[in-house]
């Protein structure tokens, strides 16, 4: 019971993915449903699991709570902006399934809050990688010398600065042309090999599970 | 100058600033401003599935439509809250955690080398121009370097390998030439945010 | 009229060889598919035969997990590990497992602090599950705390928030980014670079390995991922299917030399049955 | 010198905040290259003929709406020019109103220029249909049916004269896709070959889409914010972006002078050792 039926699930649900993918007539095999609907049969079963993991849309409230309440009644460090949490995870939800989608306060705070702490964090990187540059591009060894060289190229090419320094009229195309071959070449043949690559490995990896020789999933007892 | 009078528009700067203030040090402003994204988020997407996936699949297909396998499935995926249960009751999450996995593992083994082949098909182009030429070596180089096994002791591997460490180094450099600007650009949009909507300051 | 040019619109879909779909590389795909599984069986059955397999080379940076685990117990910090979002089908994540038993074992071994950090309260439960099982294995049950294994919204950068403010006030002396990340990659490792982590990074997303090559510390770059999970689980069966992917890869070699002269001889042949 | 090697982040991110920030106030104006991606593009918005039907994807939401909305705003506002109708789909739900809105204001922008730029004859904005790609190849057999007969705002289509002619998408429509990741391309690279394919991408993503431009399953790309700068330049001959491009060059250059400051406290201290 606690091993058998999840692996014989694994298997069935596998090979039903798998074959639906595969085999064209399968994949477009229209069911009828009583009511005279027709639907893809493969998109019913795709609906009801991703149905399936919908239903467990409470986890990630539910494991926040149970690590905020611990830090409140263990008085850990930090614990009052636990409070804090707690108010907005609670009251935000509550309010977004009573007024909706589109109800105007929960779109208010959608708009007010949460974009702007979302865009601005993502727009960190614009300092971050400036400093893992100046850490990392140092003459150090022939590897990260080379990718020195390369960045400072196409960040040239792509800059109305480098056009001005060196430009796209003269002598190679300037860091433009240059930049050009670089991303044309070598930049293709390299990601084309790790592509290849990150193919065969990430495969065998579902093979080792598809085979069952990865059971952590499963868990051990 | 017109500094904006708009409550959610300070709302909005005060978020921006308070974010940027972690890269001064990390503080009490940063903190407020992180566990109330982590708590909203999350918040928002318990009432994105609720409204946008939950009750209408409830209430379409099962009410409306009496396709009642819903059902089957909505139980199933209510075990995944055995885990937090006490008791002896949290190997029952292993069931939905199964169909979870085998349903990936499908379509990982079915559609997963689409794309790889075609990249194979194009590699396998004829060899016209000297671009082609490199092209052609610089890939069987670095591929070479992801050999773990075979041919550990020639020398035309260890060589080639290094070489094709290069290539892709080439490759990576190329990449984060190309993305600065991209990043860049991000923290423009908000600097216009800041100037233009919150300060009033005419800018460009 | 417009009920005629649907009927045409809506001719009889078309089959290879009858039955797959029509989808470019369906079919060389599956036969590519299969032979992987083949080849994997094989190369296992003989590991666990006893029988001869080719020695796997070094990768540089796997010996760096010990290494940075080693140095947060001398320093008393805790260790951060996490894979951003990855769903429970995906085999990034079956890789990121054996990281995740490796780095936890060596933690419940040295006692030190392991956080875990998670974007997919799904996946974590799994990951509860492996930590709590390597503190079972070395036994110290009671050391396993299941408050460091944190769900932080399964939004990406409500999550990256979340991370960079733990990481900043916990101070982990190691951190390991594994799995495949997106644009929050950077942001995380520079995080850890604030505080003076040791970072492993390794990662099958092409877009974000510049960034982890120019931030942290050790990087397993492409198919080194997947290799290195294989070589952590330290099970002479695992080793069997690294031996397989190179047998393809072997083979996906002699095949682009192959096509390229052909094609050079004006021979489509070869092209065209790998996209069938 | 070797305390160069060794600079506060502190300080980068000050100097870089600075940078950026002067030159958004007072523009320099240097001139942009030109890539032949962006003149692919331009070339073939430029060849189309009045009355000839395209179809623009907003594969992207607010976290690239720097790089791709001016794309996007001067490519729409070129294809009125031309008098071309645009049917504008979203891949991502996530954006699909902010795509509405940038073509919305480009439309405006045309009208006040002087063109056509009705909605409904002249453009229509579909906008994101649940279902993923198995939805977007029914869009090639019977459109109509694949949106539910309704565009982004609610209209039914039989009330839009464009959509008379959109019953099927059809190999002689095609596409302009604005894309920030997945899904995006690979929807029309796998279930759309022999449709001319044009690409807006992020930055980030260019060094990746080169293997299909060299392929040909791309017939033309823009790049970025550069790409959206160039095609400004193009079509105006400068712009709001082309303007953002000085202070792009200010912060690559702070970039590239702490590369080399970096490499010269490395050496200095390397010579030191001995």
């Amino acid at each position: 019971m606690r091993r058998e039926i999840p692996i014989i699930l694994t298997i069935v649900f596998l090979l039903v993915r798998a074959l639906f993918e595969l085999i064209g007539p399968l994949y477009d095999f229209q069911i009828t449903f009583p009511d005279g609907t027709k639907e893809n049969l493969f998109t019913t079963i795709s609906n009801a699991v991703v149905f399936m993991s919908v239903v467990a849309l409470f986890m990630g409230m539910w494991n926040l709570t149970r690590n905020h309440v611990g830090n409140i009644r263990r008085k850990r460090e930090n614990w009052p902006y636990s409070i804090w949490l707690l108010v907005l995870l609670y009251g935000y939800a509550i309010l977004g399934i009573i007024e909706g989608m589109e109800g105007k306060h929960f779109d208010w705070i959608y708009n007010g809050v949460i974009v702007p702490l979302d865009s601005t964090t993502l727009s960190l990187l614009a300092f971050f990688i400036a400093s893992a540059a100046y850490r990392a591009f140092r003459v150090r060894s022939l590897e990260a010398g080379l990718m020195m060289v390369v960045a400072f190229i196409i960040m040239m090419g792509n800059t109305s600065l480098g056009n001005a320094i060196w430009s796209q009229t003269s002598w190679l195309g300037g860091f433009k042309g240059i930049r050009d071959w670089l991303m044309n070449v070598p930049n293709a043949a390299g990601f084309r090999a790790i592509n290849l690559g990150l193919f065969i490995g990430g495969y065998v990896a579902a093979v080792r599970v598809a085979l069952g020789l990865e059971r952590r999933y499963l868990g051990q007892d | 100058m017109h500094v904006s009078t708009d409550p959610q528009v300070w709302i909005m700067a005060l978020c921006t600033l308070a974010v940027y203030s972690y890269l001064y040090k990390e503080n009490p402003f940063w903190r407020l401003a992180e566990y109330a994204l982590v708590a909203l988020y999350t918040s928002y997407s318990v009432a994105y599935y609720w409204h946008g996936y939950l009750i209408p699949r409830i209430k379409t297909y099962v009410i409306e439509r009496h396709q009642y396998y819903y059902i089957v499935f909505g139980l199933l995926g209510l075990l995944y809250y055995c885990r937090y249960l006490p008791g002896k009751v949290q190997w029952l999450a292993r069931y939905p955690i199964a169909v979870e996995v085998g349903w990936g593992l499908g379509a990982v083994i079915a559609v997963s080398p689409r794309s790889p082949m075609q990249q194979l098909a194009d590699s396998m182009r004829p060899l016209k121009n000297v671009n082609d030429v490199i092209f052609f070596l610089l890939l069987l180089t670095a591929f070479m370097y992801f050999f773990f096994t075979v041919g550990k002791k020639s020398p035309v591997v260890s060589v080639g390998g290094k070489i094709g460490r290069l290539v892709l180094m080439v490759a990576l450099g190329t990449a984060f030439g190309n993305t600065i600007q991209g990043r860049i650009s991000l923290f423009l949009q908000r600097l216009s945010f800041l100037l233009a909507d919150w300060l009033g300051i005419p800018i460009g | 009229m417009s009920d005629l040019l649907l009927f045409l619109a809506a001719e009889a879909p078309k089959y290879k060889w009858g039955i797959f779909r029509d989808v470019k590389g369906c079919v060389f795909g599956f036969l590519v598919g299969i032979a992987l599984f083949v080849l994997t069986y094989i190369m296992i059955q003989r590991a666990r035969a006893g029988l001869k397999i080719p020695e796997i080379r070094h990768i540089p940076g796997l010996e760096a997990f010990e290494e940075a685990v080693g140095r947060a117990t001398e320093m008393g910090r805790p260790v951060h590990i996490t894979n951003y979002y990855e769903y429970m089908g995906d085999y990034d994540t079956f890789a990121f497992w054996s990281y995740l038993a490796h780095v936890a074992k060596l933690c419940a071994q040295y006692d030190t602090r392991i956080i875990n950090t998670n974007s997919d309260y799904l996946t974590m439960v799994v990951n509860e599950e492996i930590i709590r099982q390597a503190y079972l294995e070395a036994g110290r049950p009671d050391a396993f705390n299941r408050d460091d294994v944190r769900f932080l919204s399964d939004w990406q950068f409500g999550y990256t928030m979340g991370v960079a403010g733990i990481v900043a006030r916990e101070k982990p002396a190691a951190q390991f980014l594994i799995g495949y990340f997106y644009a929050e990659a950077l942001i995380i490792a520079e995080s850890g670079n604030l505080v003076g982590a040791v970072q492993v990074a390794a990662t099958s997303a092409t877009a974000q390995m510049p960034f982890f090559v120019a931030a942290c510390d050790y990087t397993l770059i492409g198919e080194e991922y997947y290799a290195g999970a294989a070589l952590l689980s330290k099970e002479p069966v695992i080793y069997g299917s690294v031996v397989a992917e190179d047998l393809m890869r072997v083979a996906f070699y002699a095949l682009i030399i192959a096509g390229a002269i052909l094609a050079t001889l004006k021979v489509d042949a070869l092209r065209n049955a790998v996209l069938f | 010198m070797e305390k160069l090697e060794n600079i506060d982040p502190r300080w980068v991110y000050l100097v870089m905040a600075i940078l950026l920030t002067i030159p958004i106030l007072k523009p320099v104006g240097l001139a942009l290259g030109m890539d032949e991606g962006t003149k692919a593009v331009y070339n073939w918005v430029e060849s189309l003929k009045p009355g000839d039907i395209v179809f623009g994807d907003v594969a992207y939401a607010g976290g690239s709406d720097a790089e791709l909305s001016p794309q996007l705003s001067a490519w729409f506002y070129h294809c009125m020019k031309k008098g071309a109708k645009v049917v504008m789909v979203a891949q991502w739900n996530t954006g699909a109103s902010l795509g509405y809105k940038v073509c919305q204001a480009a439309a405006e922008k045309a009208k006040k220029d002087g063109y056509s730029a009705e909605y409904g004859t002249d453009w229509v904005y579909v906008g994101w249909k649940a279902g993923g790609t198995t939805t977007w190849r029914q869009m090639q057999v019977d459109f109509w049916n694949a949106c539910a007969e309704t565009d982004h705002l609610g209209n039914k289509f039989s009330d839009l004269p464009l959509m008379q002619r959109v019953k099927q998408w059809t190999p002689d429509m095609p596409v302009m896709i604005f894309s920030a990741g997945s899904p995006g391309v690979p929807t029309y690279t796998n279930y759309f070959v022999g449709w001319p394919l044009y690409v807006g991408n992020v930055a980030v993503q260019a060094a990746e889409i080169v293997p299909l431009v060299r392929s040909g399953q791309v017939k033309g790309n823009l790049l970025g914010m550069t790409g959206a700068a160039q095609y400004e330049v193009l079509l105006w001959g400068g712009g709001p972006t082309v303007k953002k491009m000085d202070a792009q060059s200010l912060g690559h250059l702070w970039i590239i002078v702490l590369i080399v400051l970096g490499n010269i406290g490395y050496i200095s201290k390397l010579r030191k050792k001995g």
